[in-house]
């Protein structure tokens, strides 16, 4: 078993298997083994050793695999998530074949996104990245109810729209580099245009504020195992994608000013937008807009000031694995939660949630408190940006709080929990607790003392008290949330605008009159009328010439003709 | 090669006239054995016109002075390049047509006249294009003239004598006005052999008239816009071997003696400007032929007025002519592609019509699907009428385009390709009821023979598609110019 | 004859034969008519494989002349190009053989098709053996022959409507093209096609004429490539049977226009000097309108293999836009999607053709749910319309990677907004069939089922090849820089064409060979 | 009607306009010698007296061989339109009739024999003699009441192609012998055009009766 | 101007007008027997032609244009026959001696 093998066994291995899917007879039981493609990924994160590297000349245009650290982070971010999300879904779907086309997406999107993680050239990266953008299509869209259409188009044309704007920026990138390795590309910093490209393609997947409008609208619409993988795993790719492409010291450092700008806009925005919402899996997307603009302008630091990008990238990668871990616990309790009494629901959902808004001993802490650490080292004072990190915290908290009262509450419909369901979930929200300690020690025991405790603590504290006074209100004035902003925000009036638009288009005649339309269909109409009225003249001439009177008229004139004609000539010629 | 040296020595033009003479005799005294004669004759005739177009190639023009006696007193037989060329084209043409008429031609009165008249029109054309004389070239006219016309009459009924009348009267006005021309040249300089007048003739006002004369005489015969008019009818009611032997080689016979004229006799007389009104007639013909073949509703009468169309690029000979002296030879390489075509589609034509008992081209469907063979001879010769590539037709596009590019006469580049489109129109109409749908009927019983000629002919078309260096080499070994 | 000329002769007649042969066979001789479909169709490909060893691995070349008029000659010739697009049709059209075979099971007339078939299949190899324009022309003009007689095969008055607007536009077509043909034969004589061009020399006192003669050739040949104003005909001659189609659109006629263009653009006036005369950007924006017309156009078809239609109107310019950028990347991506969309294609009409045949679906919006009836076709469509798109690892990504970056090397980065434009375009009108097949809950009956309850989910005829097309179109992205790869091959032409020794560096960065 | 037909329609401007250039034309024709001088010139080879003679059946004998052979394809032409009308029916004549007849028939074949005999060396030859015979036999018909009986098929194509026959026979025989086709040799040119001017004027004689006939005899069916 | 020097003009003169006659009578005139007529004038008047021709010559008379006129007049007689046999079928199919004003065909 050499790394040569081994990493394109990691991205091949659910690839295979929907191969196999589709053997008649036994393919159709398959589905079965969907949590085992994870496997070689895990096992590659055991024992394949940090800067593995193996190149593929026969595979796309010659293509690296690689696995450093930060890819070992986000592999096993993904590795992780996957696999639980394909046990819970072994247990949440219920029987029929629209069982196996889920499975076959998933697995789809799975390769895909452990392919991105390993790519170490841009063309594979570009590749994996496309195999999950748009079997995740398949994922949201699985239940076919309106609300997944809605969602499913949204989610389809921003994607798109990303793919292409990705596939230029990649073009721009490899022109400029000469070569598609990502080392080669890593050489030669990326012209402006590349990076806006780049910014905005992979930014459509990490929910970057103008670009987010998919994530509240798929979501609630996707099956929860979905909704794990795409909040926990796949928005993650944009930011790896942007460690990948704009690598801190290569990229340009006014681009991190702007990231950490739009992230921060993001991060406070996404809870403005989430506690105004009425569904829990809708707020969760909102704290995920939101928790990624936290590690958006993370990124937009370490790119600004390349000289903190080390520190800052380890904690970035902390970061989403604890935000991803978090996250899917979250949504995979919201299936069980459903299942349950109200308390063994929040039983499910409540570490997790304290865990995303930075409560000590969790993940949260330790996540947080790396990630600001650096920051007070910068060379310019970045204490705003620090400030407004930990505020987030706060927001988070308002939040988890929204999320928890909806999931507490509504509708629910009992029925027994099996294994497949309660098990991954176990290991998720274990993992929250557990995560740090296994990869971070230092750092969580660092988040243990009492500084740092207090840093996390007055912002969840804050939170706290805003909530609760919220609560208060709302009981006092006996009303409920205000529908002040809708899901999907920004998309909503866009739709309607859209709508508008589009009804404008098909009432105006003017544009569905082809220029020239007239002229055209006289023509198709008109000329083999005149082509046949043609036809008929030159039967009525060839009558005529038939008359012996014309022919012989006809002959003498051209023997007069014919000799006026070479008088002419003898005329010209002598002359 | 030894051979050739042998055959040099021999004198082959005159067989070429002795040899369908003394068949058409032949035939005319045992006319119930006719077609046997007429197919010996056809058999005999190709391989020695194959012999003296070799013998020609090998050794350049012959010329024979018939009893000894030199020009301007006797005659004399002119084997050059262009004579042997059109009598190999009317051997290899006549032999197929003959071929087919033993088929088509059974039992009945009408075949033993058909194969006296056939040879004696053989005879006479042969005679023609070996004839340097302009008088003996008026007796050998009048000889195709009264040939063809009785062929014609053949079909009996009325449209046909109609038809035949009216072409009588036509060749004999064309060929009186030929004989003025003829009286005016030998009062002008009291010779009549082609070499002598050629070596004679100045830009004065007699020769001018009896060019004039001679020209539109010729032109009439030749079917050429606006005189057109009687071919149609005659070519499209004759029997099938009739017209194809009309189509395919009487048009050119008339065609054979202008440009023979305007090579030998006139080359003195100035084309500036009867360029200009050939051209335009031409360009005529072409559109007219080519609508009127759009409208026809039958077979034979669309190809009748293929033949209209076609005629008109052979007058691209003027424009031609004038730009340089070797531009003749595109126009004559034009004429041999068509003849072999022309032959080809009106066997096929009269296949198919004494298959399906019509030749309404609507009711043709079934037929043409039943007999696969002779719609493929349909096609593959419409192709080359179109001038699609592999055939005869397109070397002679190709020739016609270049050389008017050449020259560069851009419209009659133009014409050249816009005709093929008319072309192709009309001819992918004829083909078009093949591919209706309904089932495959291969009507009346029918001689082998009958579809097997018309493909054999099809075929020699996409031969002569690869036969343009050796064709165009031959006419090279052709005496033009005046005194030359 | 030259060296080895027997073997191009074979491989013409290797398909010529067996289609006159088809003509004279009875209706209900099926099998033989079978047998001789196919063991010409393989014939072909194997010899074409020998060809290919002969080349590549012994260093043989391939030609054969015949004289046609004095100066001007028949050849046909192997060379690297000519290969490509020989091995192209050949593979496909012993796809597309067994695909008709099923797809035309007792339907009338059937030996009519496949012999015009073969004859069409024959001038397509002759188009791509021909060594020098006069022969490309003669090939090119017998394909208009050809494929009349498929594009009329079902005799409704459609398809003869549909007949007559073809031969309207490939005759003038041809027309034109010919009178450029002779032009430049007059000028230059009839010269071999060559890399780099041969009319170097006349640049300097003829240039206005070269330009003209340009215009002509792209006026003629880009008939049959449906260039923008003259591809009318190609969206009307949809009314063939879906094998035809299939032809027509990725091997035969659209690819024979394009392929005339690119042996002009490299091998008769070659690219330096077409640059120099200007005339690469006229043709460039041409391909760039008929890329966005083509795609826009098809958004708003309703009718399945409508919407193909004008895709590949659209798509084949793709061919044109890479040459046209006058660089060697860019071309290699222009003539890479020669192969790539040839495959792609032909596997969009098989599934086009297989859900008519199966389920009588027309429209698009009559796809819904057909993913779950016909899970391999619908795989087989989703892999090609992806590929269109050029989502990788598709074929089509590996064509629009390195367009994109050939517009970059040629300073046009502008181009790559246009391929931007089509890729969202092709989305547009590929993704909702995609999905409706896939997600769609189908009510009611399908509109006309034929292959009821067999194991299959239709014929194994119709199956087999667009399954074998679809795995080519994936491969062929999938493992672009294999050595048998059409990448690599395109590489080598290009090499070969422009003198660039850095293209493999470009394109394979790891090798030089 | 009249008016009409006096007119100035464009035909006739036109025939008009031609008839003028023609007369210019041939007013202006410059005096040449013509062939006379030539011919003169070959006289003592030409094996007859007469230069006419000479000039049709030696000079330019090919050309009186078509002619012959126009001749006979008239008649043949006019065989394949169909069998003829029968001659209406006539009174009988009277006595004067039948005795002139019977008088100028003989002198009529003896004329036509001299005529030929003489064409050698004085005006005549075989077309004037022909002629004469021809005109023998059509007052012949004329004369008869009903339908003269026609000698058999056989006999009647057999004398209608003697001429040409003979003159092909013998034009085949000099190109064998090597004096070219149409080639006599000297020694023997008088007798050899003495013999097809016989043949000839027999045919011609024939062939007119026949085209006066106009159509295949009615009793004699050879198509069977 | 003395007779022996008009008289060749004259027959070339008359050779002509006949020509020209029979042209025009073949053009105007309807029935066929006329027509026929009008073409055997037209033959006369080039004989006449050649015969003025061979008559002005300087070197006695030239037999050529002679032997020409004869052969000339045997064409021409049977020309005429064909067509006056013609002319009879004709009109037994038709009913009538002249050429329909329109084709046969529609």
């Amino acid at each position: 078993m050499t790394p040569q093998l081994w990493l394109i066994l990691i991205p091949a291995t659910p690839l295979l298997l929907v191969l196999a899917m589709a053997l008649p007879g036994l393919g159709r039981h398959l589905w079965r083994l969907t949590p085992l493609a994870v496997l070689p990924a895990l096992a590659g994160l055991v024992w394949l050793p940090d800067g593995a590297w193996a190149f593929y000349p026969w595979l796309l245009v010659g293509t690296e695999l690689a696995l450093d650290p930060v890819g070992r982070g986000f592999l096993l971010l993904t590795a992780l998530l996957w696999g639980a999300a394909a046990v819970y879904a072994q247990g949440y779907l219920g029987a029929g074949p629209a069982r196996v086309r889920f499975h076959a997406f998933f697995l789809l999107a799975m390769a895909g996104n452990l392919g991105l993680v390993v790519a170490a050239d841009v063309v594979f990266f570009y590749t994996s990245f496309a195999l999950m953008s748009l079997a995740a299509m398949g994922l949201v869209v699985h239940d076919q109810r309106f609300e997944s259409w809605r969602a499913g188009w949204v989610y389809l044309g921003m994607a798109v729209a990303g793919e292409v704007a990705l596939f230029t920026g990649l073009i721009l990138l490899v022109h400029d580099a000469g070569g598609h390795g990502m080392v080669r590309v890593w050489e030669q910093p990326p012209d402006a245009m590349a990076v806006a490209l780049l910014v905005i393609g992979l930014g459509v997947k990490a929910g970057l504020v103008p670009l987010h409008v998919w994530l509240p609208l798929a979501h609630p619409a996707a099956p929860t195992p979905a909704s794990a993988v795409l909040s926990g795993a796949m928005i993650k790719a944009g930011l790896l994608g942007w460690m990948r492409l704009l690598p801190p010291g290569s990229a340009p450092e006014a681009l991190g000013t702007i990231l950490v700008v739009l992230g921060l806009v993001g991060a406070g925005y996404g809870v403005a937008a989430g506690v105004f919402q009425y569904r829990a899996k809708t707020v969760l997307a909102y704290s995920s807009i939101s928790q990624m603009g936290l590690m958006t302008a993370g990124l937009g630091v370490a790119i600004a000031h390349p000289a903190l990008a080390p520190a800052l990238i380890s904690a970035l990668v902390i970061y989403a694995l604890h935000h991803g871990i978090a996250k899917a616990a979250l949504f995979l309790g919201v299936g069980i939660a459903q299942r349950v009494g109200r308390p063994a629901a929040l039983a499910w959902l409540l570490l997790p949630g304290l865990a995303l808004a930075g409560m000590p001993l969790t993940s949260g802490a330790v996540a947080k408190i790396l990630l600001k650490a650096p920051l007070y080292d910068a060379p310019v004072d970045l204490s705003l940006v620090t400030l407004l990190l930990s505020t987030a915290a706060a927001g988070t908290l308002l939040l988890m709080l929204r999320f928890w009262v909806l999931a507490a509450g509504g509708a629910r419909e009992p029925r027994p929990v099996s294994v497949f369901l309660w098990l991954p979930c176990l290991v998720l929200v274990l993992g929250t607790v557990l995560l740090p300690w296994a990869l971070a020690p230092e750092g969580a025991f660092k988040a243990l003392t009492p500084d740092h405790v207090l840093a996390v603590a007055w912002p969840m504290g804050l939170g706290l008290l805003i909530g609760g006074s919220g609560v208060l209100l709302a009981r006092l004035w006996g009303g409920t949330m205000p529908r002040l902003i809708p899901e999907g925000d920004l998309w909503v009036p866009l739709e309607w605008g859209g709508q508008a638009v589009l009804q404008w288009i098909r009432r105006t005649s003017v544009f569905w009159r082809m220029p020239g339309g007239r002229l055209s269909r006289c023509l198709v109409d008109g000329l083999p009328r005149l082509w046949a009225a043609w036809l008929d003249r030159v039967a009525h001439g060839e009558r005529l010439l038939l008359r012996w009177e014309t022919l012989g008229l006809m002959f003498v004139g051209l023997v007069l003709a014919v000799l006026a004609v070479l008088y002419l000539g003898a005329v010209m010629v002598s002359s | 090669m030894p051979w050739m040296d042998v055959m040099a020595d021999m004198a082959l033009a005159p067989w070429l006239v002795i040899l369908p003479l003394a068949g058409a005799l032949l035939a005319g005294l045992w006319p119930a054995a006719a077609r046997w004669w007429g197919l010996l004759t056809g058999l005999l005739t190709l391989p020695m016109a194959l012999l003296l177009a070799l013998q020609v190639h090998a050794h350049g023009p012959m010329v024979l002075y018939l009893g000894g006696w030199v020009p301007p007193l006797g005659i004399a037989l002119v084997a050059d390049g262009l004579a042997s060329l059109m009598l190999l084209m009317t051997a290899g043409v006549g032999l197929a047509i003959s071929l087919y008429a033993l088929g088509y031609l059974t039992g009945e009165t009408g075949g033993r006249w058909f194969w006296i008249l056939w040879l004696w029109l053989w005879a006479a054309m042969n005679a023609l294009y070996l004839s340097g004389d302009v008088f003996n070239l008026y007796v050998t006219l009048e000889l195709v003239v009264l040939a063809s016309v009785a062929l014609v009459a053949l079909a009996g009924g009325a449209a046909p004598l109609v038809a035949a009348m009216r072409y009588l009267l036509v060749s004999l006005l064309g060929s009186m006005a030929y004989l003025m021309g003829v009286a005016l040249l030998y009062g002008s300089y009291g010779v009549l052999d082609l070499q002598g007048l050629g070596a004679q003739v100045a830009l004065s006002a007699a020769p001018m008239l009896a060019a004039a004369l001679m020209t539109v005489g010729l032109m009439a015969k030749s079917a050429l816009f606006p005189l057109h008019v009687w071919l149609p009818p005659a070519h499209g009611s004759a029997p099938a071997p009739v017209s194809a032997a009309l189509s395919a080689l009487v048009v050119k016979v008339s065609f054979y003696l202008m440009l023979r004229l305007w090579l030998t006799v006139f080359p003195a007389l100035p084309l500036p400007g009867l360029d200009m009104l050939m051209g335009a007639l031409a360009m005529g013909a072409v559109l007219w032929g080519g609508l009127m073949a759009l409208r026809a509703s039958r077979l034979k009468q669309v190809v009748a007025y293929s033949t209209v169309a076609q005629v008109g690029y052979l007058f691209l000979l003027f424009p031609f002519l004038r730009a340089f002296p070797d531009g003749w030879k595109a126009v004559v390489f034009f004429a041999v592609a068509h003849g072999v075509a022309k032959a080809a589609v009106f066997l096929a034509a009269g296949t198919l019509q004494r298959a399906a008992g019509h030749d309404r081209l609507a009711d043709l469907g079934a037929v043409m699907r039943g007999r696969l063979k002779t719609s493929f001879a349909l096609g593959i010769a419409g192709a080359s009428l179109v001038g699609l590539p592999f055939t005869g037709g397109f070397i002679a596009k190709w020739l016609l385009v270049q050389t008017a590019l050449e020259a560069g006469l851009w419209i009659w580049v133009l014409m050249v390709l816009g005709g093929g489109l008319l072309a192709g129109a009309y001819v992918f109409r004829l083909l078009g009821p093949a591919f209706q749908p309904g089932p495959a009927d291969p009507g009346q019983p029918l001689p082998a023979v009958m579809e097997w000629v018309p493909l054999a002919l099809a075929l020699l078309t996409i031969g002569l598609g690869f036969a343009g260096t050796p064709v165009l080499s031959l006419l090279t070994r052709t005496l033009t110019g005046g005194g030359g | 004859m030259e060296t080895g000329g027997h073997m191009l002769l074979l491989i013409l007649l290797s398909s010529l034969l067996p289609g006159v042969a088809i003509f004279f066979l009875k209706e209900q001789q099926f099998a033989l008519r079978t047998a001789l479909n196919l063991g010409g169709a393989s014939l072909k490909f194997l010899l074409i494989i020998a060809l290919l060893v002969g080349v590549y691995r012994d260093g043989k070349t391939y030609s054969l002349s015949v004289n046609l008029l004095p100066g001007i000659d028949l050849v046909l010739a192997a060379d690297a190009l000519s290969l490509l697009f020989a091995t192209l049709s050949a593979v496909l059209w012993l796809v597309t053989t067994i695909y008709a075979i099923g797809y035309l099971e007792d339907s009338p007339n059937r030996s009519r098709f496949f012999g015009f078939f073969s004859l069409c299949v024959s001038a397509t190899v002759g188009i791509a053996f021909s060594g020098n324009l006069i022969t490309l022309l003669i090939f090119y003009e017998i394909l208009t022959l050809a494929t009349w007689p498929l594009v009329v095969h079902r005799g409704t008055a459609e398809s003869f409507r549909a007949g007559r607007v073809y031969l309207a536009y490939t005759l003038l077509g041809g027309a034109v093209l010919l009178g450029a043909v002779v032009w430049l034969t007059l000028l230059a004589g009839s010269e071999p096609f060559a890399a780099g061009g041969y009319l170097r020399d006349l640049s300097a006192d003829h240039g206005p004429v070269l330009i003209m003669i340009f215009a002509m050739l792209m006026a003629g040949f880009g008939v049959k490539a449906a260039l923008l104003p003259l591809h009318s005909w190609l969206p009307r001659a949809m009314v063939a049977p879906a094998p035809v189609s299939a032809l027509l659109h990725a091997v035969a006629v659209v690819k024979a226009g394009a392929f005339g263009i690119v042996r002009v653009l490299n091998d008769v006036y070659g690219v330096d000097l077409a640059a120099d005369l200007g005339v690469t950007l006229p043709l460039l924006l041409l391909a760039v309108l008929t890329i966005i017309y083509g795609s826009v156009r098809a958004v708003f078809a309703e009718d399945l293999k409508q919407r193909l239609a004008f895709s590949t109107i659209s798509q084949v310019s793709y061919i044109i836009l890479g040459v046209a950028l006058a660089g060697p990347i860019g071309a290699v991506g222009g003539l890479v999607h020669l192969v790539h969309q040839g495959v792609m294609k032909i596997t969009l009409f098989f599934c086009a053709g297989n859900f008519a045949e199966t389920l009588g679906i027309h429209r698009v919006d009559e796809m819904r749910g057909v993913g779950r009836r016909m899970p391999w076709t619908m795989t087989a469509f989703t892999l090609a319309a992806l590929g269109m798109i050029g989502i990788p690892p598709l074929a089509g990504f590996i064509s629009k990677w390195y367009l994109g970056l050939g517009a970059l090397e040629a300073g046009l980065a502008w181009v790559t907004v246009v391929l931007v434009v089509s890729s969202l375009l092709n989305a547009l009108y590929f993704l909702p069939p995609i999905l409706r097949g896939w997600f769609s809950r189908r009510e009611g009956p399908w509109p006309d089922e034929r292959h009821g309850g067999g194991r299959l989910e239709t014929h194994w005829m119709l199956l087999l090849p667009t399954v074998a097309v679809a795995t080519m179109a994936l491969g062929m992205g999938l493992l672009a820089s294999l050595t048998i790869s059409p990448l690599y091959w395109v590489t080598f032409i290009v090499e070969f064409e422009y003198g660039y020794d850095h293209i493999w560096s470009a394109i394979f960065e790891w090798e030089t060979p | 009607m009249i008016r009409r037909r006096f007119a100035l329609s464009p035909a006739l401007l036109m025939s008009l306009a031609l008839a003028g250039l023609l007369i210019v034309v041939v007013l202006d024709l410059p005096p040449q010698p013509g062939l006379a001088g030539p011919v003169a010139q070959a006289m003592d080879q030409a094996g007859v007296g007469h230069p006419v003679t000479a000039v049709l059946l030696n000079f330019r004998g090919y050309d009186t061989f078509l002619e012959l052979a126009v001749l006979m394809l008239a008649v043949l032409s006019i065989w394949s339109l169909g069998r003829r009308d029968p001659i209406p029916a006539r009174p009988v004549q009277g006595p004067v009739m039948h005795g002139t007849l019977r008088h100028l028939i003989p002198v009529a074949v003896v004329t036509g024999g001299y005529l030929v005999w003489v064409g050698s060396s004085d005006s005549g030859g075989a077309f004037q003699g022909g002629a004469v015979l021809g005109a023998a036999g059509v007052m012949l018909m004329l004369s008869l009441p009903r339908e003269m009986p026609m000698p058999p098929a056989l006999l009647q194509r057999l004398g209608l192609s003697l001429g040409v026959f003979a003159f092909l026979a013998v034009g085949t025989a000099g190109l064998l012998a090597g004096h070219g086709f149409m080639g006599y040799p000297p020694a023997w040119a008088y007798h050899l055009i003495l013999g097809i001017e016989l043949a000839a004027a027999v045919s011609i004689a024939l062939t007119l009766v026949l085209l006066f006939l106009g159509g295949r005899s009615r009793k004699v069916r050879h198509d069977r | 101007m003395t007779v022996d020097v008009i008289s060749p003009q004259i027959y070339l003169l008359c050779g002509v007008l006949l020509f020209v006659l029979g042209l025009h009578a073949l053009v105007v005139r309807r029935h066929l027997l006329l027509k026929i007529l009008a073409v055997n004038i037209m033959g006369s008047g080039v004989f006449m032609l050649l015969l003025g021709v061979a008559a002005r010559g300087e070197g006695g008379i030239d037999p050529v244009p002679h032997a020409l006129v004869i052969t000339g007049i045997v064409v021409a007689v049977s020309a005429t026959a064909v067509a006056l046999v013609l002319m009879l079928k004709v009109k037994a199919a038709t009913g009538l001696a002249r050429l329909p004003l329109s084709g046969p065909e529609d």
